[in-house]
């Protein structure tokens, strides 16, 4: 079990964060921000959420413990006018896997860039902001990837239409 | 004008044309036969669909590169982008000049006719250089210098190997070279080890430095589809680039002429019987037809194992092989 | 030292193993098939474009007009329209047509049939200059089949 | 005029590699800057071929987005789907029967070997050799007609469904894949002999493109590569999808980092695929072939998931983000290739020009799948 000596370490940066809500949880409700989650069902052990000005902290965490970085990408909350930017990280030992969310607003939409814990980040958070319009601050050439060089849209909002 | 120069001068003419056309023959037919025996490797059966068994595919080849567009690319030398497919058949062909393919059969017997091949032979390099340089394109520079720097390590090699064959045979005239290794097959230099142990590893020396100097796969260093698409031919269309083809097939066959010559007993039979054209020929074929299957068998080796293989490998070998010679010449003779 | 010729030496022995080897593919038999001259035969379940189906008895389409295909159809290539002749026990088949430019092929509209009222045709070779050509009538072509 | 030494010596160049190049195995570029042969610099530049499959699935509904996946990585398509329908039936709480689990298997590994087949003849193209890639087409076709029996497709096979496969495989399917395994068996020392022990190719690929396991690690990067940098890291182990926990099969990893380690792990990948596809024809269970009563359009409960597979370039993930409607709300694609890609950029400065593309080579790309 990989993710038990991370869980105290996330709560700890996790509770100094603004809370956010979690997908498919009532508004309002009281949401555990570090919560296990069934591997069998879900897909994923430990979902973490954390604020924005907190998300290279977590990902500290995760790198000094030796995790891999899967994947990152987004998705758009259009009714709650926010942005959440879903962190995959697996472990190559025991195959868990760790999730950092994070929710920003989607009037603005900016958070710092861990391409440089990450060297594999640089490109998927440029996937990101291609398809997200997501800015990732001190990124070293958030430039489009995978959309044309001159493309000022971002086909993956809810609102995007062709 | 007296009746000997007139008769002179019709024999040139018709050994002129008679060797062109050979010569463009071979070329153009040793292009199917490269697609043809490769297709035999790879369980397919290749060129079959122009006339039969696909006989006459080389002259569809011929006819289609003949109606292509010639394209020049913006900023290439004109002049030198034009000259180099010339210069490169040129070498080539003149390289038959002083080839004897049978006791007759020799355009022109000259005493320094194995010089003259060389010469020549280094010729075609700069013609590629030329090519290469002039197309204003990057990867046809790339290949341009990787040519440059493979043939200079593959041309001391070769030139120790013959050079020690020189001093067994004591004259450059490839005529005289051949007869001196009549009545057999104990006869060729390829094992001649009275003279050298070493001679069937010359021979073999030979053969790799033939297959660097002609741009041969394992060494086509010049060519590289995978790496520089098509290398210094790269910018060449239509004839421009069928000609480079010819050179490269002419080349070979000169390659293979020489080699034949120097090791195997030029028109010599095996067992020292009938000697003629035929056996020369299949000779030389034959050594075609190994220069192909080694290309089709192997990948292409990096440049510097290429370098390192000339450098470590086939230059001490040559040298020792020249020393020996050498010296065993001396004790012996 | 030794090490050096024993390189070279068995570095030759790979380079000949590999010469062998090409060579004696020479002798096995093409694996290849002349396409325009032989070609092979489609498998049963070989995914051509759709077809429709004809009952046995009546000569008809089998199709009820459902509509389930055309809702099925990832790429929304499917166009049908039938109408309830009078006194029929069902809707008959007026048109069907098959955009086979956007199919993927993909079979979904035949898995979604109740009726086994379309099947993959087996034909592979489709080929034409003009893009109509592949907006198919398949009703006029089960009709002109027969 | 006096030229000043240093900045000749400094002069680099761009070479535009590709997007078409025949070592770029498609729609792929790379701005190289070069200082002669020597890459100073590599950067990919990708989405030639995007097609922005994520759009598409939350565009149409779960099922029509089936055929999508054979369309992601069309060389090894069966993974796709497998990781797809994985993720919807996770979400759906679908059980798959075991049958079902097995065929998913059987053809998985089929599209394996034939995959790595492929890319050994690719390979050897991109280091000059033709005729393995021949070879190589010959056993693969094989695969290709035993999968076309079943699936209908010999490329974009859209066979696997939420809850089970779409057709059963018959007795002339399994009696063919272990005719096949015999072949391929008898095949294999060919290629050791040909390929592996060849002195020019272990020249070209021995102690060429060294990749840490710390760098796979920081990028991402799976499957192969970092098996060839001696993590055995393979998601059917680690973290078992299918019924891949019944099978006896060994994780070949290889610790020089260099392309030959790839090379040898996906040579012995082959070997353990043929053991998988032995052990599931000779325990395949009878039943049906599809779950009872999955629902024509699913409609899944809120929330999200991850299903990962190990495709036959790495790990392929899928994460489905459902708002309970039709569609899903989100669909997130992770390919393996995007990420081995990744770091070509940072292993391939100071290398030869030849080596670059070994080591490109070596990664077993299929562009759609980098651009999806």
């Amino acid at each position: 079990m990989k993710i038990l000596p991370l869980k105290s370490k996330f709560e700890a940066i996790a509770v100094r964060g603004t809370p956010a809500p979690v997908v498919g949880a009532e508004a309002g409700a009281p949401v555990p921000l570090v919560n296990e989650t069934p591997h069998a069902t879900k897909g994923i052990d430990l979902d973490v959420t954390v604020s924005a000005e907190r998300v290279v902290e977590a990902v500290k965490i995760l790198d000094e413990a030796n995790w891999m970085l899967e994947a990152i990408t987004g998705v758009d909350w259009l009714a709650e006018r926010q942005f959440e930017v879903v962190y995959d990280f697996t472990h190559v030992d025991s195959g868990e896997r760790v999730t950092v969310r994070v929710r920003i607003s989607r009037d603005k939409p900016e958070l710092p860039t861990i391409s440089h814990i990450y060297g594999g980040a640089n490109w998927h958070e440029r996937e990101t902001h291609d398809f997200f319009g997501i800015i990732f601050l001190g990124h070293p050439q958030l430039i489009p990837l995978l959309l044309p060089e001159d493309a000022r849209f971002h086909p993956l909002r809810k609102d995007f239409t062709a | 004008m007296s009746s000997d120069m007139i008769m002179e001068l019709v024999r040139l003419i018709l050994y002129l044309v008679g060797f062109l056309a050979f010569a463009l023959l071979n070329a153009a037919y040793l292009t199917l036969v490269e697609r043809k025996v490769p297709s035999w490797f790879q369980l397919r059966p290749g060129p079959i669909e122009v006339g039969p068994w696909g006989l006459l595919q080389p002259v569809a080849d011929g006819i289609k590169l003949l109606g292509k567009q010639i394209l020049t690319p913006q900023g290439a030398d004109l002049i030198m982008f034009k000259l180099a497919p010339v210069m490169v058949v040129v070498p080539g062909v003149l390289c038959l000049v002083t080839i004897p393919f049978s006791e007759m059969i020799v355009p022109r017997n000259f005493n320094l006719g194995l010089l003259m091949i060389f010469a020549f032979g280094a010729f075609g390099v700069f013609a590629i250089l030329l090519g290469g340089w002039a197309s204003n394109n990057k990867y046809s520079s790339i290949a341009a210098a990787r040519v440059v720097a493979q043939n200079i390590a593959y041309e001391i090699p070769m030139l120790l190997v013959v050079i020690s064959l020189v001093f067994v045979t004591r004259t450059f005239n490839l005529h005289t070279i051949v007869e001196q290794q009549m009545g057999g097959f104990w006869h060729w230099n390829v094992l001649n080890l009275k003279a050298s142990i070493m001679m069937p590893i010359a021979f073999l020396i030979y053969f790799i430095c033939m297959l660097a100097e002609t741009n041969r796969a394992p060494f086509d260093m010049v060519e590289a589809e995978s790496e520089l698409v098509a290398g210094a031919f790269t910018e060449y269309s239509g004839m421009g680039f069928g000609l480079f083809f010819v050179a490269e097939y002419l080349n070979i066959m000169v390659g293979c002429c020489v080699g034949t010559i120097l090791f195997l007993g030029g028109w010599d039979c095996p067992f020292g019987l009938l000697p003629g054209l035929h056996w020369f020929l299949i000779k030389m074929y034959v050594l075609c037809f190994a220069v192909i299957w080694v290309r089709w068998s192997f990948p292409r080796t990096q440049f510097y194992g290429l370098l390192n293989l000339s450098w470590k490998i086939l230059i001490p070998f040559a040298l020792v092989n020249l020393l020996l010679t050498a010296f065993m010449l001396k004790l012996f003779h | 030292m030794i090490t050096y010729f024993k390189e070279i030496f068995y570095g030759l022995y790979t380079l000949c193993v590999g010469m062998k080897i090409t060579f004696l593919h020479w002798f096995r038999p093409n694996v290849t098939v002349h396409y325009p001259r032989q070609s092979l035969k489609m498998t049963p379940r070989y995914r051509g474009h759709i077809d429709l189906t004809c009952d046995e008895a009546t000569g008809k389409p089998k199709c009820v007009v459902c509509m389930a295909c055309q809702r099925a159809c990832p790429s929304g290539c499917i166009k049908l329209d039938g109408a309830k002749a009078e006194g029929a026990p069902r809707k008959s088949l007026t048109s069907y047509t098959l955009d086979f430019t956007a199919c993927s092929l993909c079979g979904l509209c035949v898995e979604s049939c109740s009726f086994d009222a379309i099947h993959f045709s087996k034909e592979y070779n489709l080929a034409s200059r003009k893009k109509e050509d592949y907006k198919m009538d398949l009703l006029k072509r089960v009709l002109e089949k027969k | 005029m006096s030229i000043d030494a240093q900045s000749v010596l400094n002069e680099t160049f761009v070479l535009n590699l590709g997007p078409q190049h025949p070592a770029t195995h498609g729609v792929l570029r790379i701005k190289l800057t070069m200082d002669g042969e020597y890459i100073v610099d590599a950067e990919p530049v990708i989405g030639y071929g995007h097609r922005m499959h994520e759009k598409m699935g939350e565009n149409r509904s779960y099922a029509k987005f089936l055929p999508n996946t054979g369309r992601i990585d069309y060389v090894a398509a069966l993974f796709n789907g497998h990781g797809y329908v994985g993720a919807v039936e996770r979400l759906a709480g679908i059980t798959v029967p075991e049958r079902a689990e097995y065929i998913r298997v059987i053809t998985s590994e089929l599209n394996r070997v034939a995959s790595h087949l492929l890319w050994l003849g690719a390979f050897l193209v991109d280091l000059g050799g033709f005729t393995p890639l021949l070879y190589c087409f010959d056993d693969r076709e094989q695969i290709l007609d035993l999968l076309e029996s079943v699936t209908g497709a010999r490329l974009t096979f859209c066979y696997y469904r939420f809850g089970g496969v779409c057709n059963d495989i018959d007795d002339d399917f399994v009696a063919g894949t272990r005719s096949f395994i015999t072949r391929l068996r008898s095949r294999m020392p060919m290629y050791d002999a040909f390929v592996t022990k060849n002195i020019i190719f272990r020249k070209r690929v021995e102690g060429i493109g060294l990749i840490s396991a710390e760098t796979c690690r920081k990028y991402g990067a799976t499957g192969p590569v970092i098996r060839g940098s001696g993590v055995s890291y393979d998601v059917r182990k680690v973290e078992p999808y299918s019924v891949y926990l019944k099978f006896n099969f060994d994780i070949p990893s290889f610790t020089e980092c260099d392309c030959m380690a790839r090379y040898k792990v996906r040579i012995e990948e082959m070997v353990q695929s043929m053991r998988i596809i032995e052990q599931a024809l000779d325990s395949l269970p009878a039943g049906p072939i599809m779950a009872e009563k999955v629902p024509r359009t699913l409609k899944l409960a809120k929330g999200d998931c991850y299903y990962n597979v190990e495709s036959a370039r790495g790990s392929f993930g899928v994460r489905v983000v459902s708002d309970g409607s039709e569609n899903a709300y989100r669909l997130k694609l992770r390919s393996p290739c995007f990420s081995n890609m990744s770091l070509f950029r940072e292993c391939s400065a100071g290398m030869l020009l030849p080596d670059a593309l070994a080591l490109l080579g070596s990664f077993d790309l299929v562009i759609p799948d980098i651009d999806r």
